[in-house]
C-alpha cells in the first residue's frame, strides 16, 4: 500500500480527502474518490458526467511527460472525451501555438469563484457543470481552490491530473513518478473514449 | 469612548486670590479654529459607522472563501469540523470561520502598525516634545494626514495631537479583535465589514507612523528627488566592519547611525539593512545601504558578511539569533515585542555588554533603550570584526559536492521540493551539483523565498540552503543596484497637476507594487511589471520590500527601475513612497485626488471620498508577494476605499478572494449624481481582491482593473488600449470582455477599431451613457431644472 | 505611552488680565491628595516590566506544550509543518509557536472584557457623567479596586477615572497583539511572559468593568446576603410571555428591565437569560431568572419556550439567528460585535422595529442602542406570545422512536459519536430510542454540552439534538433550582477576618470555580466538588458558567449549594462573585490579603504582591469546563499572582500546561526573608496550570495546590488532612509523596500519624526549616542582630 | 483497504501520523508505525522496548471487552510482558480491586510532561522509559498527551491499545469493534509472551 500524502508536507486537509491507492497497470487507474464519491474510478467519474470541464493551468505548457508536454496529453484528453476546456488566460499562447482555439479564457480564480454558484451556466452558457477537472495549476493554488469548491461547490465533484496528492479533490492521483503519471494518463484518456 | 479634551473658559473670574479675564484652556482637544472645514458624518467611526459602505461593496464583491483548514481549533470545544458548511460547536461555520480568521489576521497587522506608531509617537514626544509641529513636506504638503482628517475628523499639527488619534486606534482594534472571540460575530460578512474597518484602522496607524518620523528625523519630505541609495549584497565593503539592522523601526539605526557621526566613524563602518528598517535608515542617512527584502535576510546571514546583527520589530526570523551565533555574529535585540529570551541589558554600562558580545560570553542581549544601542552595536562590531573577517561562512564547491552526493533522490525522497513552498526542483539541481554543475543551484537563488524550509526537512541533514547560498556567492557579489529611497507623502502640488488626467482617465492608472517577498518567481517579475507599467506611463508607486525588488534588477541598458524613472507622481514616475508604513500615502494621495482635485469634502467623511476614490481613481494596488497579518490589514485599507487589490497565487492562502462577477449585469449598476438614474457601466473594477496565477496574468488585469465609470471617453480609450494590448502580446489574443467595457462608440481605441468594433456587433453590445457615478443614493444631486 | 495628564501650577500670575496666585488645575490626573500610600517600582507596567517575575514563574513551571495542529497557517509562506521541532518558513518552532497561539487566545479574551468594560463606561459616563463616585460596598470596600491600584498605581474614584486605565489596557492589548505577528517574538518563554502580561491587563479590565456596573447599577454591593435567585428551566413560567437575553453585556436587559417596571408588567413577562448576562440581570432585579450556562442555550431555544431572543455579546452561539427563526422567536441582536447580518434598525421608530417582528417581515433586527430594545423586545413578546404559545417545536416520543429507527449504526456508522466532543454514545441511546427506551437519551443530556455537533454529522439527519432534549423534556421542567446572585467584591471586614487564616493555613483554603461549561461529564461535577470544599470549610468562590452550574444539583437534603452554605468569604462560604468579569474580586481578594492583612504596599508593586500570593495564599483556581479565549486570559491572569489552576481534560486543547517537578529539589527553593538563606520547602504549589483527567484526580490535585510555603504547622497539618483523606477516599491509599510536604515533625496531622510517620522513614524525610517565604531576592531583609 | 480516520472527526493530525490497516487473524495485529518507525509490529515494538511502560487511565476500568473490563486485559499484558503500569490516579481504586498494587500513580498530564524530559528515571527510578503505551484515558486528553510526546519526546515511542485511531501515536489501532480489538488485543498478550 502507498501512503498518501499531500504534495506539500504540511498541506494537511481535514476529515475529508481524497485517498487510496495508485497501481501501475494499464486500465486500472483507481483512486478511490473522497468519502460519499463512492468507488467510481476515474473513467468512469469522467464519462458519468454530464457537463464536465477541464481547467489547465500555465504549468501544463511548460511540464515534460515523456517526450511531450503534459498539456498535450491534457488536450487529447477533452478531445477524446468531448471535454469543454477552460484555459487559465497565461495558458493561451501555448494553445494557440497548437492551434486550439475552442478553449474559454478566464483566471483560475475567477472559475473557481463561478463554480461555487450552482446558477452559473458556464463558459459555454450550456448549463452548470458537474465534474471540473484541474490540471497545471501552481500546486497550492491549485490546492486553495481545490478546497474552496470542495466547501463551497458541493454540487461539483473535482478532479485534478497533476502528479501531486491534492486532499481536497475527489479524484487525484498520489504522488507518483513522470512514469506511473504517464500511463496513468493514458489510461484515462483511453478510458473516456470506450 | 467619550471625548476627554477638556476646554477651560473663564470669562470673569474674582476670587481671594485674584481676578481673571477671558482665560481660556484647552486640553486634549485640537486647536482646529483655523480649520473652518464642517465635521462630516463619520468622524472617529465605530465599527460599525461605515457598515453600510461596506455592504455595498461586499454586495459586488462577494467573498470566495478558500479554506486552509478544514477545521477550526480556536477553543476547547474544538477541534470542530467545518466541512461543507457543517456547523462547529458553538454553531459557526466555514464561511464566518473564514472571515474571522481573516479578520484575527488584519487585527494583528493593525496592531503592529499601530502599536509600532505608539512607540515612534511616544519616543520622539520624549525627545522633541509634544508640541513638536507635524511636518511632512512643508508648504507643499497642505493636506498633511489626509487619512487621519479623513477617518478621525481631526487636524493634527503637533505630535502631541498624534496621541489622541493612537486611543481611537488601540480602542477600535481592541473592539474588533474582541469580535474573533468564540461566540461574538456570527456572519461573515459582517465579520469582511470589521476586515474593512480594521483595514482603515491600519490606514491611520501607519500614516500616524510615517509623519511623525518623516516630521522629526529629517527624512526626505514629500520629495521626488530623494536620493538614489545603494542596494543588494554586492554594495557592502566587506573590509569594514558590518552591522546588519532588521526590521521595521528606525530608532535603533537612527542611534547607530547618530553614534557613527559623532566618532566621526560614518566611513569606516558599514550600516547595512534589511526589511522596513533598511529603507527607514537610508531616509536618514543616505550612507546606509539596503542589502534586500525579507527573503534575502537568511542568506545574507549565512553569507557570513555581517559582524553585529540589530534587530528591532516585525518580519524578524525567528531564527535569527541561532544563525547569528551559527556565523558568530554578536546579537542585539531591542523590542519589548521581540525579547528572543536574552537577558535585558538595558541598565547594564555599555562598556560591560560590549566586553560580554566580544568575548562571546553573551551570544546576544537585549536592550530596551534605542539610545542605547548605537554604542553597543558599533563599538562590538569594530571589535569583532578583524577576528571574524579571518574565516568565510559559506562552502567552498567540494563540500558542496559531498554534500550532493549523499543526497537520496533516487529513492523518490523529494522532501525537500514539497517542503518547498514554491516547489523548486531542489533535488534535480543537487544532482547537478554532484556532478560538479551549480547552474541549477544558482537558479533556485533566483526563485527562492529564502524559507530554509527545504534544509529543515531534510532526511539525510544537508544542509541544503548553505549550499544554495554558498553557489550563489559569485551572484551575490554582483548585486549592486540602486533604489530611491522613500520619499514620503505625494505633494499637493502634484495631485493638483495629475488629479485631473486620473481622474478623467488620460493617466490610464496608478499602480502601487507594496507588501513582502512570497514571490512564486522570485523578485524580478515585481521590477519587470514597474518598468513595464512605468513605460505605459500609469504611475508607479512603490513601497516595503516590493520596493527592494522593484531595484533589484537592471534592463537591457543596465540601469534600474528607479534609474530609469523619476521619483515624482506622474505618468512615468515610479514612486518609492518608503517603507511599509509609507503605504498610507498611496492611499493618502487617492484620497487627497477626491479632496484637492475633486473638491469633495473630507473631513470626517468616509463614505463619500470613499465613493469617490472607488468610482473615479484608476488605482490599483499589487502585492505580488503579499505574506504578512500587516499586508492583509494594509489590503483590506485599500478596499474599504474601493481601490482593487492584485496578490500573486500564494495570496490565495489569505484564503478568500473578494470577486466581482462581470456576468452579472445587476451588479454592475450605479446612481448618476446628476439625474439620480441606474445607470449601467460595466464591471469597473471587476474585482476588489484578486490572485492571479502568473505574472502575464496579473499585468492584464491590473491594466483592466483601472478602469473606472467616470473615465472619459478619452480616458477609457487609453486604458482599453494599455489593456487589449497587454493581453494581447502576453495571452495572443485580444480579450473576450471588450464589450462589457466599451460604453460609447468613442470609447474605442481608434488603432483597434476594426478588430472591436466586430466583437461588439457579435456580442450584441448596446450603446450606454457615461454617468456621474456613485454607489450612494444620498449623493444625488437634485437637478433644478 | 507618555503621561497625558496635565498639572498647571500658578504660584502668581501678574498679567494685563489679572492676578492669579496658587491656582492649580490637575487634568487627567487623578486626584490622589489623599493617598498617601507611594507609588511602587512598575504602575503601568510595560510589557517587559514584569518579565523577571515571569521568568522566575516559568523557570518553576515549565510550560509542557501540546500541539492541537503540526502545522502553521499564519501567513501565506504556510502551511509550515512544525513536527518535532521543524522551524517554519519565518523561523518559527513548534514550541514558539503553541506559546505564541496561545498568547492570540489571552489577547482576544482580554480583549474581549477589555472592550466589554468599555461599553460600560462610555454608556454609564455617557448617562451617570463622568464624575459619578465609583462604589463598589460602601464603607465596607476600603480598597475599592485592588487590580487597578496594584497594576497601574492609581486609585480611582469616578468613572471618568476608569477611563484612563481603559486607555492603557487597550494599548498593552494592541502591543501584545503586535508580537504575535509572523516574526515577532521568537522565543516561547518570552511569549509565556506576554501571556501573563495579557491575563494580568485583563483581571484590570474585568475589575474596570464590574465595578462600573456595580456602581451605578444598584448591583449587590459586596453583600454576603445578595439574594438567592431563581435558576433553571423549570423556573420559568411558561404561561407568559417569555424574554431570553443571552450574552454577558447587561445594558439591554436592564433597559428591558426597566421598561417592565415602567409599564408595570413585571409580573406579567418573564425574563430569562443565559451565560453572565443572567447573573447581571437578576444583580439587577432578582425577578430576572437564569436558565443556565453557555451550554444551556441550544436546549433552551429547541424547548420553544422563549418567545422573543435578546442577544448581546460573547459565547453567543453563531446559529442563534438560526435557532431562533426555528422556533419563531423573534430576534434582537443590539452589539457592534454580533451583527449577524441583520438590518441596522437603531433609528427607526420602535413602532416600526415591532410590527417588522410580529409580522415575521423581518425575523430578526439589529438595534445598536440599548435603550431602545426594551420596548422592542417586550412589546414583541407580548404580541407573539399567545400565537407561540399554541404549537411546540419539541418532538412527540413516536417521531422519536421514527427517527431512532432510520440510524444506521448497524453498519459501524457512529460519526455522531465521533463528532461529539465528550464521544457520548449516542448511537446506543439512539438504538434504545428507536424500541421507545428513553433513559440513555436522557442520560446523554445530563453530560452533554449542547454543542450538536451530533446532529450537524449525521448522514440520515437525524435530528439527534432535538431528539435529545425532546426525550428530557420532563426533566428539563424539574430543573428548578437556587443561586445566590452576584454579590461582588470581598469586603475588607471580611479580608480582615480571615486574612489570618488563610495565610496561616488554618482556612486550608480558597477555592474558586470559574469558567465555562464545556464539562467533560456534565455540571454536576461542579456542584459536587463545591460542596465537598465548603463541607471542609474551604472557602469557596463561583463564577460566571460555573456559578451556575454549581447551583444545578440539590443534594440528598434536596438542596442546592447556595441554600446549604453562606454566602460570605469565610470558612464554608460559597461566595458566587458574580458574571465573568466578576472574577477580578477573587484575584483581587488575594491581592487584598496581602495588602489588608499582610500590609505590602499595593500601589504599583505588583511583584512583591504577587510573591506574597504565591507564598501565602492558598488560593486555587478550577475551570472545570474552561472552553473560551476569555477563560484563557482569566487563568492567565491567576498565573501571573503565583495562583495554580486546574481545568477538566478539555482543557489541554489549550496546548500547554504549566507544570512543576516535584521530583526536581532544585526547583523549590525560596529564600528566607528573615535570613536571606535558601531553604527547600516542597513543591507547593506544585504546578501552576494542570489538567485533570476527572473529578477525583482534580479534588486531590485542588487539596494540593493549597499548600503554600508560608503555612503554619498547624495549616499545613489541616491542609495535608484533607489532601490524604481525599487521595485515600477517593484513590483508595495514601499519597506517595507526603514526604514532599512534611516540614517538621509538627506538620504531621495527628490523626495520621502513626501511617505517616511510616512513610517519611521510608523515604529518608529529614526535617527543615519555615522559612518567611520570597522568590525574590531584594525582598530580604537584612536583620539586624 | 480499510480507510484510517482520527477517532474524533475533526481530529486531523499532521504531516506525521500513524497509518496503516489491522486484519482480524490472529498474530497479524499490523499497524505500520509512524513514518521512521519501520514497519515493526506491534509485539516486537513492544518486545524489543528495553524500558517500556504502561499508562492507564480511569476509563480502563470502565469499559467492557467481553465479558471483562478493558483493564483486565492491560494488567495481563503488564504482567505477561513484565511492563511496569502508571496508572492514573482514579484509577487505582480498580486496581486495588485487583489487587493489584504494583502501578505507580500518576495524573497523566505529569506522566507525559516527564517523559519529554530525556533525563527523567521513570517512576521506578530504573531510567529513561522508551516506549509509552497509553490506553483508557479520554481520547481527547490522549491524543493531546500523544501530540506533546510526538513533538516534544523524539526519544521516545508511543503506543496506544485504545480502540480508537490515534494519529499521534507511532502505533495504533484504527476505529475498530469491540470484537476485533478483543482478538487484537490477545493477539498481542500472546506474541509479547513469545
Ligand atoms: S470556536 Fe467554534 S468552531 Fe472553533 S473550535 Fe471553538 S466551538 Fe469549534
Ligand atoms: S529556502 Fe528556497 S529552495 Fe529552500 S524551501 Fe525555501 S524557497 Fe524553496
Ligand atoms: S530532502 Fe535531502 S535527500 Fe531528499 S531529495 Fe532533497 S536533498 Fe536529497
Ligand atoms: S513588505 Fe511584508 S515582509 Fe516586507 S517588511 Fe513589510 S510586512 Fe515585512
Ligand atoms: S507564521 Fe511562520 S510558521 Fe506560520 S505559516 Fe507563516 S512562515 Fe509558516
Ligand atoms: S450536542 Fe451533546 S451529544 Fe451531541 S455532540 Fe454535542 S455534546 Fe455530544
Ligand atoms: S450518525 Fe446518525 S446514522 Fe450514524 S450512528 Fe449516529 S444517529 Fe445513527
Ligand atoms: S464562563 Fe465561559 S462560557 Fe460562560 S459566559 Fe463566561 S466565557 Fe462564556
Amino acid at each position: 500500500m502507498t501512503i498518501i500524502e499531500p504534495r506539500q508536507i504540511a498541506g494537511v486537509a481535514g476529515p475529508e480527502t481524497a485517498s487510496g491507492s495508485i497501481r501501475r497497470a494499464k486500465h486500472s487507474v483507481r483512486i478511490i474518490g473522497r468519502r460519499g464519491m463512492g468507488s467510481m474510478g476515474w473513467g468512469d467519474g469522467i464519462r458519468k458526467a454530464k457537463h464536465p470541464v477541464l481547467i489547465i493551468g500555465h504549468r501544463a505548457a511548460e511540464i515534460d511527460i515523456d517526450d511531450k508536454k503534459m498539456l498535450d496529453y491534457l488536450l487529447e484528453l477533452a478531445q477524446k472525451g468531448n471535454i469543454s476546456v477552460i484555459a487559465t488566460p497565461h495558458t493561451n499562447p501555448a494553445l494557440l501555438e497548437r492551434d486550439y482555439t475552442k478553449a474559454g479564457i478566464m483566471p483560475a480564480i475567477e472559475i473557481g469563484h463561478r463554480l461555487t454558484d450552482p446558477d452559473w451556466k458556464g463558459i459555454d452558457g450550456k448549463g452548470p457543470y458537474d465534474l471540473a477537472i484541474f490540471a497545471g495549476l501552481p500546486n497550492y493554488m491549485e490546492s486553495t481552490i481545490l478546497s474552496g469548491l470542495k466547501h463551497f461547490a458541493p454540487q461539483i465533484r473535482t478532479m485534478t491530473l497533476d502528479n501531486t496528492y491534492q486532499p481536497h479533490a475527489c479524484w487525484s492521483f498520489s504522488n507518483i513518478s513522470g512514469r506511473d503519471w504517464l500511463e496513468n494518463l493514458k489510461a484515462i484518456i483511453e478510458h473516456v473514449e470506450d | 469612548m467619550t471625548d476627554k479634551g477638556i476646554n477651560l473658559k473663564i470669562r470673569e473670574l474674582q476670587s481671594d486670590i485674584g481676578k481673571i479675564k477671558d482665560l481660556e484652556i484647552s486640553i486634549g482637544k485640537f486647536r482646529q479654529d483655523n480649520w473652518t472645514e464642517l465635521q462630516g458624518p463619520t468622524p472617529f467611526p465605530s465599527m460599525t459607522a461605515l457598515r453600510n459602505w461596506d455592504k455595498k461593496l461586499l454586495a459586488r464583491y462577494q467573498p470566495f472563501y478558500l479554506p486552509f483548514s478544514d477545521h477550526c481549533d480556536l477553543c476547547t470545544y474544538g477541534k470542530c469540523d467545518l466541512t461543507g458548511n457543517k456547523r462547529g460547536a458553538c454553531g459557526i461555520n466555514m464561511s464566518t470561520q473564514q472571515s474571522r480568521t481573516y479578520l484575527l489576521a488584519a487585527c494583528i497587522g493593525a496592531a503592529t502598525h499601530t502599536s509600532h506608531a505608539r512607540e515612534l509617537v511616544t519616543h520622539t514626544i520624549q525627545k522633541f516634545g509634544s508640541d513638536h509641529l507635524l511636518d511632512t513636506g512643508g508648504l507643499a504638503v497642505g493636506v498633511e494626514a489626509p487619512t487621519i482628517r479623513l477617518v478621525c475628523g481631526i487636524k493634527p499639527e503637533t505630535l502631541g495631537d498624534l496621541e489622541t488619534v493612537l486611543d481611537y486606534l488601540e480602542n477600535q482594534l481592541t473592539q474588533l479583535l474582541s469580535a474573533t472571540h468564540t461566540g461574538q460575530e456570527g456572519n461573515h460578512l459582517d465579520f469582511e465589514s470589521k476586515v474593512l474597518h480594521a483595514g482603515m484602522i491600519d490606514q491611520v496607524g501607519m500614516e500616524v507612523a510615517d509623519i511623525a518620523q518623516i516630521s522629526v528625523f529629517g527624512f526626505p519630505k514629500a520629495d521626488p528627488d530623494a536620493p538614489l541609495v545603494e542596494l543588494g549584497m554586492g554594495v557592502v565593503d566587506t573590509k569594514k566592519p558590518v552591522i546588519l539592522v532588521i526590521g521595521h523601526n528606525v530608532l535603533p539605526a537612527i542611534n547607530i547611525i547618530d553614534y557613527l557621526k559623532d566618532k566621526r566613524l560614518s566611513d569606516e563602518v558599514e550600516v547595512t539593512g534589511i526589511c522596513c528598517t533598511a529603507i527607514d535608515a537610508t531616509r536618514y542617512s543616505p550612507k546606509a545601504k539596503i542589502i534586500g527584502p525579507m527573503s534575502w535576510q537568511l542568506r545574507y546571514i549565512r553569507s557570513g558578511i555581517p559582524d553585529v546583527i540589530v534587530v528591532d520589530e516585525q518580519c524578524i526570523r525567528c531564527d535569527s539569533l541561532i544563525e547569528a551565533e551559527r556565523i558568530r555574529a554578536p546579537f542585539i535585540a531591542t523590542s519589548e515585542k521581540n525579547c528572543l529570551g536574552l537577558t535585558d541589558r538595558t541598565r547594564d554600562p555599555a562598556d560591560e555588554i560590549v566586553a560580554d558580545l566580544v568575548s562571546g560570553k553573551a551570544p546576544g542581549v537585549l536592550i530596551l533603550d534605542p539610545d542605547k544601542v548605537g554604542e553597543v552595536a558599533v563599538r562590538t562590531a569594530c571589535a569583532v570584526a578583524p577576528e571574524r573577517k579571518k574565516s568565510g561562512t559559506l562552502l567552498p564547491s567540494q563540500e558542496i559536492i559531498d554534500y550532493a552526493k549523499i543526497c537520496t533522490q533516487s529513492n523518490m525522497c523529494l522532501v525537500c521540493q514539497r517542503a518547498c513552498p514554491n516547489e523548486l526542483n531542489i533535488p534535480e539541481s543537487i544532482k547537478a551539483a554532484g556532478q560538479g554543475n551549480f547552474r541549477k543551484l544558482i537558479d533556485i537563488y533566483d526563485e527562492c523565498a529564502g524559507c530554509a524550509r527545504c534544509e529543515q526537512v531534510c532526511p539525510q541533514e544537508i544542509p541544503l540552503y548553505t549550499m544554495i547560498v554558498s553557489a550563489a556567492a559569485q551572484k551575490m557579489r554582483e548585486e549592486t543596484f540602486k533604489i530611491r529611497t522613500g520619499r514620503g507623502a505625494i505633494q499637493d502640488t502634484e495631485i493638483r497637476k495629475v488629479g485631473g488626467p486620473i481622474v478623467l482617465g488620460d493617466i490610464p492608472g496608478v499602480v502601487a507594487f507594496v507588501g513582502c517577498s512570497n514571490y512564486p518567481k522570485g523578485g524580478q517579475e515585481v521590477a519587470e511589471m514597474c518598468m513595464e507599467f512605468a513605460k505605459r506611463r500609469y504611475i508607479v508607486c512603490t513601497s516595503g520590500c516590493s520596493a527592494m525588488s522593484a531595484g533589484m534588477y537592471r534592463n537591457e541598458e543596465g540601469k534600474t527601475a528607479y534609474e530609469m524613472y523619476p521619483g515624482s507622481f506622474e505618468a512615468g514616475g515610479i514612486v518609492n513612497v518608503g517603507p511599509c508604513v509609507a503605504n498610507a500615502h498611496i492611499s493618502g494621495a487617492a484620497v487627497k485626488i477626491a479632496s484637492i482635485f475633486g473638491r469633495r469634502p473630507l473631513r470626517g467623511n468616509y463614505e463619500e471620498i470613499a465613493d469617490y476614490v472607488h468610482n473615479r481613481v484608476g488605482a490599483v494596488g499589487v502585492a505580488w508577494g503579499a505574506m504578512s497579518q500587516k499586508a492583509a490589514s494594509i489590503m483590506s485599507g485599500f478596499w474599504r476605499l474601493g481601490i482593487p487589490v492584485v496578490v500573486g497565487p500564494h495570496g490565495t492562502k489569505y484564503r478568500r478572494m473578494l470577486l466581482g462577477r462581470a456576468d452579472r449585469e445587476q451588479d454592475w449598476y450605479v446612481h448618476d449624481r446628476r439625474t439620480g438614474e441606474k445607470v449601467y457601466v460595466g464591471p469597473v473594477p471587476e474585482h476588489l481582491f484578486f490572485a492571479a496565477e502568473t505574472k502575464e496574468e496579473a499585468m492584464v488585469m491590473i491594466a483592466k482593473l483601472c478602469m473606472r465609470p467616470n473615465d472619459t471617453v478619452k480616458g477609457r480609450a487609453t486604458k482599453l488600449t494599455h489593456y487589449i494590448d497587454l493581453h494581447r502580446k502576453l495571452f495572443g489574443t485580444i480579450p473576450d470582455d471588450i464589450h462589457l467595457f466599451v460604453r460609447t462608440a468613442m470609447d474605442v481605441p481608434v488603432t483597434m477599431k476594426g478588430e472591436i468594433t466586430r466583437v461588439l456587433e457579435e456580442r450584441g453590445w448596446k450603446e450606454t451613457i457615461i454617468p456621474d457615478p456613485t454607489l450612494l443614493s444620498h449623493q444625488i444631486i437634485k437637478k433644478e431644472l
